[in-house]
């Protein structure tokens, strides 16, 4: 995670913070109060890539996997939550829960099925692996939640908030709260608990791994629930703003990749970092040039950091390539 | 591997039975046979198709054109081990470049096109090829997974090339070479079908060479293991890149092909979807098999074909759960995947291509799977 | 006496994050002899392997075969130079026969590409059967000619080394570097492998070995190099080597 | 001696799958159209981003055809829709009417509900020589070129994007009497025409565009351009694209107090919307057949028992009000059937029939073809619809 960091990348983090600056400023300067909302805009989608950007880079770090299904599952998260808060009608909190705890269980029942059993086989493998289960989630989506999109209420209704000129909805206000809480305990978990240090030390060297107490197999499961967990997470706090529809998942794990690749794969506050970024970047691309062209630069960024700097804009210079 | 590998001859037999042996294993020219049985009866296939049903034609007109595509990527995917996740961006480039030499400049010869087509789709196969082949594993994957997805991108939003926002570009004129022209598919297949599938078969002759050469066995040496290749003089950088071109140009060969067989082109035809499919019909088909690119590609056709068409007119009136039976197809591929990577990781073709053998070496279906496993940890 | 060396290491240095695997590492090999690297474990001989065949790049120093400078030079490169080398645990290459293993040897001297061979040309056609031909003599050579069609990776363990050496010598080297071939293998084989090392050399093929079996180093090496925590410690004749001081010294407690 | 070797089992393995694709295809064989019945294909998208508009098109067309058969079919023989679903992949779409064509010979083919859908179609109907009535409202589909002559088998049932958008800019004129307006539309297809289209109207009508903006279709937030739109005099936003993102328009513009006229397109002229909005619908206009309020039509004309009745048979059968896209299905089916009683079974004598079609009351309106228009309809058959308390009432002005 952070920590010492070397020149080369004192360096990036400069040069890095330096351009964020100064597209904020600019910004905030040439659109006044609307540049400001926009980029409370770019963070608020910001913190739904940065949730999925966490769980890829926790199942990269501990299993050097790339989730491919890692948009569907959080879709899954808001269909469930759907479901529970509209055909059940349980409270909001509890079917949070349930959604959460829910598609985790997913997560983990695949991992047990499918990614353990190969652990140690080719990498082309795992993707196809990961890419035919995100497949599949997408087509049972559809086939139990039909083909349109469907609309969730938010989790509190009202008018919404204005500050410094601003409009905040209630939904984004929940949003921020509780990515804020989430990363704090990912955060928590990684640097204070046993488990999770003995899953990073693992993550770092494999060879320690069983040193630490932390088998291979048992912090790749745990890994896989987390992940699950978190996109689920997304998908619900999400839902009421984006609707639920069996074809986002795609993006919302493009977006996914390009955040986690931008923090670093495996660096899991990177990639909070990499989303926070990527949403921003994105909303300032539709403020100053065209709507169209968000995806475009969305991927462009993906492209270059992966040629240019594959380790991500905080990551320790490895050569990744070889 | 189709080529040799096959037949372990019994330690105890003697020398010239060992010869024997070798000849075989220097010159076994089963897959020409094949390929020359394959051809025979693909040829045959126009004169009974339609009397069994009309759609066998169209199906093998799509599964023709995919396979030649497909066949490029087992190459990348089964023989150098590098994974693409945005070919469908080089079959959209062919398809355009095709498509707007065809309508923009009058009586442009549609062959010239398709050959140019092919030919800049392996030009931009190589520019993206050598920075992003540097790249491994994921990273290469997600890169050329991001190399897709702009290109569709572009496509909305550039108007004026793609037409988009008129359902893209239509009128392109049929195939035509020496002054004979093709039939539209839908006046009469026979002429695309034929014209598809010996381009196909050809394709598929060179792989076979490929494979069997020099070439192809530097690319298994560096599927297996890139520092030995590279110590043993295989320039494993250069055939990474070769490869790549080699399956960009096939790809954009196959989009020409589909902007003149169907008339008209739009960006759905080139987006993920179409790239995720391609992927699934090599792992299917069978990776690093020679015969799994095609088989791959018609099997898949025609699942897709029958779920989406024939089972809507079999069935007219279906359960709720079997209203969309084009959607069981993405279940049932995501699903196949899966359960390919788990137990067949050689796909159908060399699954069955054994289906025969197992009988004879009791349980080597367990050791093959074993030993296939213990293989991917390359 | 500088025109027959034909590989020269200069002060090659191999930093690994802060500390050295190589340090300084100076020696020439001369041709047609047969040279042995020894040290204990971690001493640094692999590595310096990796360097000489470009798989790794040394942090300082230059590395020359038959006077070019190959520091930089990329492996595939090196071994159409004329150095072939085999690995410490056996790479061969999976589902290929032994022979295929030999054909892709063949490698550094041939050249059809993509193209003639896709369109089997004639001279790819032609190509193809010297390869052939050469591949087969070279796994007879090693004593491998009956086992020629079995998957390389189903052959008992020596058989292995043995394959491995057949693959680097099919790329028709000037030097060959042999990466502990003895290990696991029993006396009797290597017993066989010492009198093919001989042989090889008889074929006018330089030979640089890093070994631990010290029965087969002394029988077949005119000089040893004695390497220890990357620094070479010592160097001579087998006797002189083996009676030095600081080569006991780094010994002892290793291989007492 | 090949059999031997692996390589002739592959083959066997060939020829295994190929005649076991054949024995799953051979099921398919068309009954030879046994003279019983009239085959219509019928291509729309039930699902995919267009579900929304095939849906109903479905519904309405499976109750035609049972009420039609019912009473006797025509002229004694049953009419049969084949109806395929495109899931809104233009591909998909072509190769469904292509298999309906030659295997099934229909005599003509209904879709699709989009335009993207439904260009490949027209170039099948145009070489196959097959009639087509075609349920997009894209003003390609009809009409090549502008101004020129229309595509020969291309029918079509739902008003023109044209005509929508001159109503919109009728509305706004002489209804809203606005003079600055800001677009805001989607950037597919539906979207950047439907702007080319407006750009070119607006002027005429002395208007003036302050501000011309697009987003990116699966967009969830328009907070950004609406600021833009704010930060200008204009006095009614014109927003044309398809559901979603157009009820998350009107919920931004909900929340950012923006009290400028929402004026949508006929893309969010069914309940989704509504649905979708939730009460942010409320105020927002868009131009709809006139089925979807009775009342907009004439008591006593033919044309207004035809939609009495066609709202009543289609509530009795699935329970929902039917929107205008259930109209256009609906027309497209009665429009071929009533050419079917003279034509019989020949696919240019229908054509011609249809093009004959004149003062033919139907749901979106009277139907009225000619050589030179096979649209049918004109801009007055539109009416513009108020969301008022979620609910859609007619807004004369």
């Amino acid at each position: 995670m952070f920590r010492k960091f070397d020149r080369d990348q004192r360096i990036t983090i400069a040069i890095f913070a330096a351009i964020a600056v100064v597209v904020l400023v600019l910004a905030l300067s040439i659109k006044k109060s609307a540049g400001f909302n926009t980029i409370l805009l770019g963070l608020f989608y910001g913190c739904q890539y940065s949730l999925i950007a966490m769980g890829l880079s926790i199942i990269y770090s501990s299993t050097r996997v790339i989730n491919f299904a890692q948009g569907e599952l959080s879709v899954l998260g808001g269909a469930f939550f759907l479901t529970f808060v509209q055909r059940a009608s349980v409270p909001m909190l509890l079917a949070f829960i349930l959604a959460v705890l829910v598609v985790a269980s997913i997560g983990a029942l695949f991992e047990r099925a499918a990614i353990h059993p190969l652990k140690d086989s080719s990498i082309i493998t795992m993707i196809i692996m990961t890419i035919g289960f995100s497949i599949f989630l997408r087509g049972i989506i559809k086939w139990v939640w039909g083909a349109n999109a469907l609309p969730v209420e938010p989790f509190t209704h009202g008018p919404p908030l204005h500050f410094l000129g601003a409009t905040v909805e209630r939904q984004s206000i929940w949003v921020f709260g509780f990515t804020f809480l989430v990363v704090i305990a990912v955060y928590f978990f990684f640097n204070r608990t046993l488990l999770g240090k003995g899953m990073r030390a693992a993550a770092e060297n494999p060879d320690a791994a069983n040193l630490v107490g932390v088998s291979p197999s048992r912090s790749s499961l745990i890994a896989w629930t987390m992940a699950a967990a978190l996109g689920a997470a997304a998908g619900v706090m999400f839902a009421p703003k984006t609707l639920v529809s069996w074809d986002q998942g795609v993006w919302l794990g493009v977006k996914g990749f390009s955040a986690a690749v931008l923090g670093g794969l495996g660096n899991v506050m990177g990639a909070v970092v990499g989303g926070l970024t990527l949403g921003v970047l994105e909303f300032v691309v539709l403020m100053f040039i065209k709507p169209e062209y968000q995806n475009i630069i969305a991927l462009s960024v993906l492209i270059v950091v992966l040629l240019l700097r594959p380790q991500g804009i905080i990551g320790k210079t490895e050569s990744l390539t070889v | 591997m189709t080529t040799s590998g096959s037949g372990n001859p019994p330690a105890t037999a003697n020398r010239s039975e060992k010869e024997k042996s070798l000849k075989h294993l220097a010159r076994d020219n089963s897959d020409y046979v094949i390929l020359l049985v394959v051809s025979l009866f693909l040829l045959t296939v126009p004169i009974w198709a339609d009397y069994v049903s009309t759609f066998i034609m169209d199906a093998m007109i799509e599964a023709g054109i995919f396979a030649i595509v497909v066949i490029g990527l087992n190459l990348l995917f089964g023989y150098a081990g590098q994974i693409s996740l945005g070919h469908a961006a080089f079959v959209g480039i062919g398809a355009y470049t095709t498509a707007l030499l065809c309508t923009r400049i009058t009586g442009f010869p549609t062959w010239f096109a398709l050959i140019l087509g092919g030919l800049l789709a392996g030009l931009i196969g190589l520019v993206i090829g050598i920075p992003v082949l540097r790249l491994k594993g994921h990273y290469l994957a997600l890169a050329t997974l991001a190399f897709g997805l702009i290109f569709t991108e572009l496509l909305k939003t550039q108007n004026s090339v793609s037409n988009q926002s008129n359902g893209g570009i239509g009128g392109i004129p049929n195939f035509s070479i020496f002054g004979l022209t093709l039939k539209s598919k839908i006046m009469s297949s026979t002429g695309y079908y034929l014209l598809i599938w010996i381009i196909a078969l050809l394709v598929v002759l060179f792989t076979i060479n490929l494979i069997r050469s020099r070439v192809g066995r530097g690319l298994r040496a560096l599927h297996s293991s890139e520092i030995a290749a590279d110590t043993m003089g295989v320039n494993t950088r250069n055939y990474k890149v070769k490869v790549f071109v080699i399956s960009a140009v096939l790809a954009g060969l196959c989009g020409g092909l589909w902007a003149l067989s169907s008339g008209r082109i739009e960006a759905s035809m080139f987006d993920l979807r179409y790239s995720i499919l391609f992927v699934t019909m090599v792992v299917i088909g069978g990776m690093g098999n020679i015969w799994g690119g095609m088989m791959g590609a018609i099997a898949l056709t025609f699942i897709t074909k029958i779920l989406e068409l024939q089972i809507p007119q079999w069935i007219p009136n279906r359960p709720s759960w079997l209203a969309d039976p084009g959607n069981i197809a993405v279940v049932l591929y995501g699903l196949l995947l899966i359960l390919f990577m788990l137990f067949l990781p050689k796909g159908i073709t060399f699954g069955l291509s054994r289906l025969g053998t197992f009988s004879k070496q009791g349980g080597s279906r367990v050791k093959d799977r074993l030993r296939a496993i213990r293989y991917r940890g390359g | 006496m500088a025109d027959d060396i034909i590989l020269e290491i200069d002060n090659i240095t191999k930093m690994f994050g802060g500390l050295a695997a190589l340090k300084d590492v100076e020696f020439s090999v001369s041709r047609g002899e047969i040279k042995a690297v020894i040290g204990p474990n971690g001493a640094g001989k692999t590595t310096l392997f990796d360097v000489l065949t470009g798989v790794q790049r040394s942090t300082s120093g230059r590395v020359f075969l038959k006077d070019i400078d190959i520091t930089r030079t990329k492996p595939h490169r090196i071994t159409e130079l004329g150095m072939a080398r085999t690995f410490q645990t056996v790479k061969l290459f999976e589902g290929m026969t032994a022979l295929e293993n030999a054909m892709v040897g063949c490698h550094s001297w041939t050249k059809r590409g993509f193209i003639s061979n896709g369109l089997v040309l004639l001279w790819a056609l032609a190509e193809e059967r010297r390869i052939y031909q050469h591949a087969f003599e070279v796994l007879k050579d090693v004593g491998l000619g009956t086992r020629a069609a079995e998957l390389g990776t189903n052959l008992p363990y020596g058989q292995m080394r043995m394959l491995e050496m057949a693959r680097a010598l099919a790329s028709k080297p000037e030097i060959l570097l042999l990466d502990e071939p003895a290990a696991g293998l029993n006396p009797y084989e290597t017993g066989e492998l010492s009198s093919l090392l001989l042989k090889v050399r008889e074929s006018g093929v330089t030979i640089l070995i890093v070994e631990h079996d010290m029965g087969l180093v002394m029988d077949i090496s005119d000089e040893v190099v004695v390497l220890d925590y990357g620094e070479v410690i010592a160097r001579g004749t087998p006797a002189e080597v083996q009676n030095d001081p600081r080569v006991i010294e780094a010994y002892l407690g290793i291989e007492a | 001696m090949f059999w031997k070797k692996r390589g002739f089992k592959l083959f066997v393995v060939v020829m295994v799958v190929t005649t076991a694709s054949l024995l799953l295809s051979a099921g398919c064989k068309p009954k030879k159209a046994s003279g019983a019945e009239y085959k219509v294909g019928v291509v729309i998208s039930t699902t995919g981003p267009n579900g929304p508009l095939g849906t109903p098109e479905q519904q309405a067309l499976t109750l035609y055809e049972k009420q039609l058969n019912d009473n006797g079919g025509i002229n004694g023989r049953p009419i049969k829709f084949i109806i395929l679903d495109d899931a809104s992949d233009p591909t998909k779409a072509s190769s469904a009417m292509t298999d309906l064509v030659k295997s099934q010979n229909v005599l003509a083919v209904i879709g699709s509900s989009g335009t993207g859908t439904t260009m490949p179609m027209v170039d099948i109907a145009q070489q196959a020589n097959v009639p087509l009535e075609a349920c997009a409202a894209g003003i390609k589909v009809t009409t090549p070129t502008p101004g020129g002559p229309p595509n020969k088998w291309v029918f079509r049932t739902p008003p023109t994007d044209a005509m929508a958008a001159e109503k919109v800019a009728d509305y706004l004129a002489s209804g809203l009497k606005v003079k600055k307006v800001a677009i805001l539309y989607d950037s597919n297809p539906f979207g950047s025409s439907g702007n080319e289209v407006l750009k070119a109207l607006l002027p005429t009508k002395d208007m003036e565009i302050v501000s011309d903006q697009s987003y990116e279709t699966k967009a969830t937030d328009m907070t950004p351009q609406l600021n833009n739109v704010k930060g200008t005099d204009a006095q009614a936003l014109i927003v044309w694209g398809t559901n979603p993102a157009p009820s998350a328009i009107a919920k931004n513009m909900k929340q950012m107090g923006m009290t400028i006229p929402f004026v949508g397109s006929h893309g969010i002229a069914n309940m989704t919307f509504v649905e979708q909005a939730g009460d942010a619908a409320n105020g927002a206009v868009f131009p709809a057949g006139r089925m979807a309020i009775p009342e907009s039509i004439p008591e006593g004309t033919e044309w207004r028992d035809v939609v009495d009745k066609f709202r009543a048979d289609f509530k009795a059968e699935y329970g929902s009000e039917p929107n205008t896209f259930a109209g256009h299905g609906w027309d497209a089916g009665v429009i071929i059937a009533n050419a079917l009683k003279i034509s019989g079974e020949d696919r240019s004598k229908l054509r011609d029939e249809i093009e004959n079609t004149k003062d033919f009351a139907a749901v979106d309106g009277v139907f009225n073809y000619s050589t030179k228009d096979h649209n049918g309809l004109n801009a007055d058959d539109l009416i513009m619809v108020k969301v008022v308390n979620g609910q859609w009432q007619w807004l004369k002005y």
